[in-house]
């Protein structure tokens, strides 16, 4: 791991003393430093450092243009940064096993692929017998017994059950790293319900690092083990506000103070940050 | 309804006829007018006679087999090498920009101007004619399928590279029928292309059959009505082989426009 | 049997070849022939240099003679075809309704065509100007392929042309055409009517005869053998019919050159020859002055 | 780093003459190893030497000005006739399938097989070689316009529809812009044909003038290095006209693959 | 009006006594009558009716797939129905000022044009002269106050901005009818919070008949007069739910007792719609 320890950048401080050859924290399973990316003229990052912690659930909430999406792309790989580096437990974004719900979920569904070839896509490249990655997909089928036709080609269907399709694909392949970008946004309210529910449930049991994008605070906090609080542009970590409730979390807990504390907090910290000039 | 429909989908069906009739309509008005001198543009029906009499009794429909077997060949030798080529060039900006200049340079030069060097390559038999029509068709595939490639949207290729697949996969699960439509505007240019330049070839280069040399000869010795047979034979044929891929591309790129 | 590959170019020239195949000779003198069809004589020169043919049974003697001059040994002349006002080949054409009689009355922008190639152009215009003509203010000329020869005429477009056989027959069984003078190199440029234009020819290939003389020397027996029965036997012209696709009723008119072999060339066919070079020469379709000797070979 | 990315822009400028060397390169080394006989494939210098001789003291500039005034103008014509004409018919597949036999008939049938009836049509001056070109890139306009119409995504259509733009707006202002991209490859495809059709008119109808005929006589008496100087001279022009089209394209058509 | 009385068809009863030759309600700007709707094997609607009152804000409940889409596209002109009628007040969609927010909002934008220009691009076909035309477009600025760089190209925004743009091209016309299919569901939360208050002044008080359709039900109770829930395919109309608290209705709304009502009962419904199997 330490050979990608990049010369003449200081370990921050928050390293662990049993590790201080780290230039991370322990428990860190993406490491951003330094990172910087433009477009033409606007910088959106400008030596940018986080980190990622494994196995937790990291909602991202910032305003519109922020960059949530290019932060996310340039972690997955396919959007190069101008400079900085991100590291995978050491390890580069295409040994990595990702889990990846575009905001533009319509544009990233395969259209000549029927639903269940789409959701089935990813599979192939995780050196699976057949009957493996059968049975990746019935329990896939068995836990979101979706009542959708899944025979359809994604023109065929709303703009909600594409983005389903998309969860499901990006699920499918049980990944060691999810993003999620505002992946519920046409969803209807059950199905946001029992999602929320059942991705908890999933992603903690299986450890799944997972970085979601949400504009909904409630359920930016709700999912939360950490909620990553952006500023506008040129973009900083406002705040990192961690919510370590029990599990599983409900619409009970959002009635909880401590929930309400951490909503209220976060809300505070958001508006004066857009709210600058 | 279901009545209604149905005789709406057999105009649709016929659509294609009025087109020919269309054509030969003008065709008997220009004769009938006698705006051509009927010895230079013999009637629709004179070249009908003779295409059907070449058909039937003569020797039209060996002319027109052997034109057939070579533009499938050469169509079909340019498919495989100009498909997979056109994907890769297109793919990897760079090298298509360098040999762009060669690709512009050859679609712009006349296939009668390339014989003499194709006559070089492979004499003076069957092979030139083939080859010849196969590079033009080549071209005008591997331009269309680079094009296609290259302005194919970039949003799903990047979900299949982040789902781990692979370069190569990415070029055949996703750019491949992303660019799909460019790539049968390229088929159809190229079995066009490649029948031209078959029939230009049976022309120029020495043959003995082939609708080309049928026309030639038809010309030579003024049998117009035989000529405008030959030609059109070999238009015919043309339609029907863009048809091939026009309904292909229909049974094949539904999601296309959507 | 030696095999040997054989250019063919469709023109009443090639009889000679339709007879000695149908009547066998090449099979007597063992060998087996294989007909090369030929559209042009650069397609013809280009398939003797990269050996794509060992003979040609007609190749424009202009043109052979150039590439003589660029590549020594590329092809000899076996035998010639001389035309002239008998042996009909080149020749002027008008409209069937045109007023004019002679070359003479080719004036007041006289509209023409040319059969294509620098050589007939050039042929055409030498020939006009001996008769005292005047490009641009007598006449016009531009090339046009032959076969929209008759179209040309029968359009409006050209008052006249300088065309070759068989396309004179046919616009003059079509009466789309009349004929003012044929033979008009003869005539014009060698300066006598009764001289042979040797404008074209039958020709081996240098390499071939030096790879194996023995079957240049049968093929060349067998080609005398047609070229004598192609002269004496009207007969022997239904083969036209299906070597070059003339119609029926048209084969026994199309006019046939003078053939002669290159060893029964007379001292004044050698002069004639030599002055059809020069003139080839001069027109700038020859690269440079050759001596006709040297391109021909008797066997 | 800005002077890498300089160093990064003069490469990529350079790319395309990489493609020329490798073309030049691969001639001489074909002309070096003596595989085809030198008097039917001159070295590349030879015809270096012809094309810059041609120009500098012969014809050739002539000759090749007058192509580029031929095929601009067929092209010119051709534009203007088949990118409206593209536009309504693809916009109409009722229309466009009943007179697609045509375009793909004509497509299919070589441009000198049509020479005979332009002839008749035009008369055997410069307007039948303008004429049968512009008909040549027409077609090619024309199948290409009406295919991007035809598969152009209705989406951005129906959102200008509902915010009232009448029927011939929608055209102009969505369906042409959404289908920029496969009117320019018809534009590409459109001059190449021009091109390749005006030098073989020049080639075979009468002609004094021009690459093609420059060619065909080149042929005629064996001047190799001047005949492979005209083909050079025709290919680059075909290059360039490309070019243009690239270039233009690339400025324009700003949001393509986005 | 009345000659596009369709002949055959029975005046609801709740056609008022004064206009008993009327087959919809007093008020109503858009009238659906028998209308049916098939993809292929599914249908959609079958014999559907619904009346939409003028200048009133309904909102559209209803599970993913149900067909908000396709009603909002048959209504506005766009997709054929297999049957049935949409009037507007007696006239056809092509006469009436549309605005319209797609769900699909990346692909309805126009590439080509500026984030500018695309909102511009509906006036000209308003017949209004330049200087009206940029009064139009300086009074929205002005009412948004954007600090978006409206001088950039779609793709070179992110999906907030994408959307707003869209947003901000619908309401430039000042529309009789405006349709917002999922129009927020990009935006921060700040933006939201802005422009729930500032459609609401906007829409009462230029009387706009607006069609909104929203995951959200806080927000599709908040902003509604009334709230149309829809139940599952074929699509019926499961309950309208008429919510007129005084506007403008804020954050504090959400806690009054009758926005609880309402959405209470909006809840029940659509989860037991949603539930039938
Ligand atoms: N291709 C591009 N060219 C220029 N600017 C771009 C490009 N892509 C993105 N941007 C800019 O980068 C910024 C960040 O975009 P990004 O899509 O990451 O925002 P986001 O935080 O995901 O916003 P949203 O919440 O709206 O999705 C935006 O301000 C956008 O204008
Ligand atoms: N082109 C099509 N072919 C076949 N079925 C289609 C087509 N378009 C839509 N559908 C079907 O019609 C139904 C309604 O689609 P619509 O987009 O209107 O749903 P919606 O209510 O807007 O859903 P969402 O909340 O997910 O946006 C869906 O079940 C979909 O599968
Ligand atoms: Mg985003
Ligand atoms: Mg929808």
């Amino acid at each position: 791991m330490s050979t990608h320890l990049p010369i003449g950048t200081a370990a921050p401080g928050a390293a662990d003393a049993g590790a201080s050859h780290r230039w991370y924290p322990k428990g860190t399973h993406i490491t951003i430093r330094g990172l910087t990316k433009r477009f033409q003229d606007a910088t959106i990052y400008d030596n940018f450092d986080l980190d990622i912690p494994k196995g937790k659930i990291v909602s991202v909430f910032g305003p519109n243009g922020c960059g949530k999406s290019t932060l996310i792309n340039m972690i997955a790989g396919i959007l190069p940064c101008d400079s900085g580096q991100i590291l995978f437990e050491g390890k580069e974004a295409r040994e990595t096993r990702i889990g990846y719900v575009f905001q533009n979920y319509r544009e990233a569904v395969f259209p000549w692929l029927r639903a269940i070839d789409n959701i089935r896509y990813p599979l192939q490249y995780l050196n699976l017998s057949k009957a493996q990655q059968q049975s990746r997909m019935d329990r896939l089928m068995e836990s979101f017994d979706v009542k959708l036709d899944l025979q359809r080609y994604p023109y065929q269907m709303s703009g909600g059950q594409q983005q389903l399709v998309s969860i499901m694909r990006a699920l499918v392949v049980d990944p060691e790293v999810l993003f999620l970008d505002e992946p519920f946004s046409a969803l209807d309210y059950e199905m946001v319900m029992f999602l929320r529910e059942r991705l908890q449930k999933v992603l903690v049991e299986r450890r799944t690092t997972t970085l979601l994008v949400s504009h909904d605070l409630d359920e930016a906090v709700l999912l939360a083990d950490e909620v990553l609080l952006l500023t506008k542009r040129p973009t900083r970590v406002a705040e990192n506000l961690p919510f370590d409730v029990a599990r599983p979390r409900t619409a009970d807990t959002t009635i909880t103070p401590a929930f309400i504390a951490t909503k209220t907090r976060a809300l505070d910290v958001f508006q004066r940050e857009v709210r600058k000039p | 309804m279901s009545l209604a429909h149905r005789a709406n989908a057999f105009g649709a069906r016929l659509r294609p006829l009025f087109g020919i009739a269309a054509l030969i309509g003008l065709w008997a008005f220009v004769h009938a007018t006698r705006a051509v001198d009927p010895v230079l543009l013999p009637s629709p029906l004179e070249a009908l006679a003779a295409f059907w009499n070449g058909l039937a009794h003569g020797t039209l429909w060996g002319d027109f087999f052997k034109t057939i077997v070579r533009t499938v060949t050469s169509f079909g030798l340019a498919l495989v090498i100009a498909v997979p080529l056109g994907i890769v060039l297109g793919s990897n900006e760079k090298i298509y920009e360098s040999i762009e200049f060669a690709i512009d340079f050859f679609r712009s030069t006349p296939a009668s101007a390339m014989f003499p060097l194709f006559l070089v390559l492979f004499g003076v038999g069957e092979a030139t004619k083939i080859a010849v029509a196969a590079f033009g068709a080549a071209l005008a595939i591997l331009f269309n399928v680079a094009y296609g490639v290259m302005s194919a949207r970039k949003q799903r290729q990047l979900a299949a590279k982040v789902m781990g697949a692979p370069r190569w996969r990415v070029l055949t699960d996703v750019i491949l029928l992303e660019s799909m439509p460019q790539v049968f505007v390229g088929m159809r240019s190229g079995v066009s292309i490649a029948l031209v330049i078959v029939i230009v070839a049976e022309m120029f280069i020495g043959s003995t059959d082939g609708l080309g040399q049928r026309i030639m000869n038809a010309q030579t010795i003024f049998d117009m009505p035989d000529m405008y047979a030959s030609i059109f034979a070999a238009g015919l044929l043309g339609y029907v082989m863009n048809l091939v891929f026009l309904v292909a591309e229909r049974r094949f790129v539904h999601w296309g426009g959507k | 049997a030696d095999r040997i590959k054989v250019g063919v170019f469709p023109s009443s020239a090639a009889l000679p070849f339709y007879v000695a195949v149908n009547r066998g000779y090449f099979k007597e003198a063992d060998l087996e022939i294989e007909e090369v069809p030929m559209t042009s004589h650069p397609l013809t020169v280009q398939a003797l240099v990269s050996n794509g043919i060992d003979a040609a049974v007609n190749l424009v003697t202009l043109e052979g003679a150039n590439m003589e001059s660029r590549r020594p040994n590329t092809l000899k002349y076996i035998s010639l075809n001389g035309q002239n006002a008998q042996h009909v080949i080149e020749q002027f054409v008008v409209k069937a309704d045109s007023p004019a009689r002679t070359l003479k009355d080719f004036r007041n922008g006289f509209k023409l065509f040319s059969a294509p190639g620098p050589a007939n152009i050039g042929a055409a215009r030498a020939v006009l100007r001996k008769v005292g003509l005047a490009e641009g203010k007598d006449f016009t000329i531009q090339e046009q392929q032959i076969g929209v020869h008759l179209g040309a005429l029968q359009s409006g477009n050209f008052d006249g042309g300088y065309t070759l056989e068989p396309s004179a027959t046919i616009m003059v069984a079509q009466k789309v055409g009349k004929r003012i003078e044929a033979g008009v190199i003869s005539t014009y440029l060698l300066g006598n009517k009764s001289a042979s234009a040797f404008a074209a020819g039958a020709v081996m290939s240098g390499r071939f005869m030096a790879d194996k003389p023995d079957v240049a020397r049968r093929f060349a027996a067998a080609w005398a053998r047609g070229v004598k029965e192609a002269q004496a036997d009207s007969s022997a012209r239904g083969y036209l019919v299906q070597g070059m696709k003339v119609p029926p009723e048209l084969a026994a008119t199309v006019p046939l050159p003078r053939i002669v072999m290159a060893r029964d060339m007379t001292p004044a066919d050698v002069g004639d020859f030599q002055k059809f070079l020069d003139i080839g020469t001069e027109l700038g379709v020859v690269k440079a002055r050759i001596d006709g000797k040297a391109l021909v070979r008797a066997f």
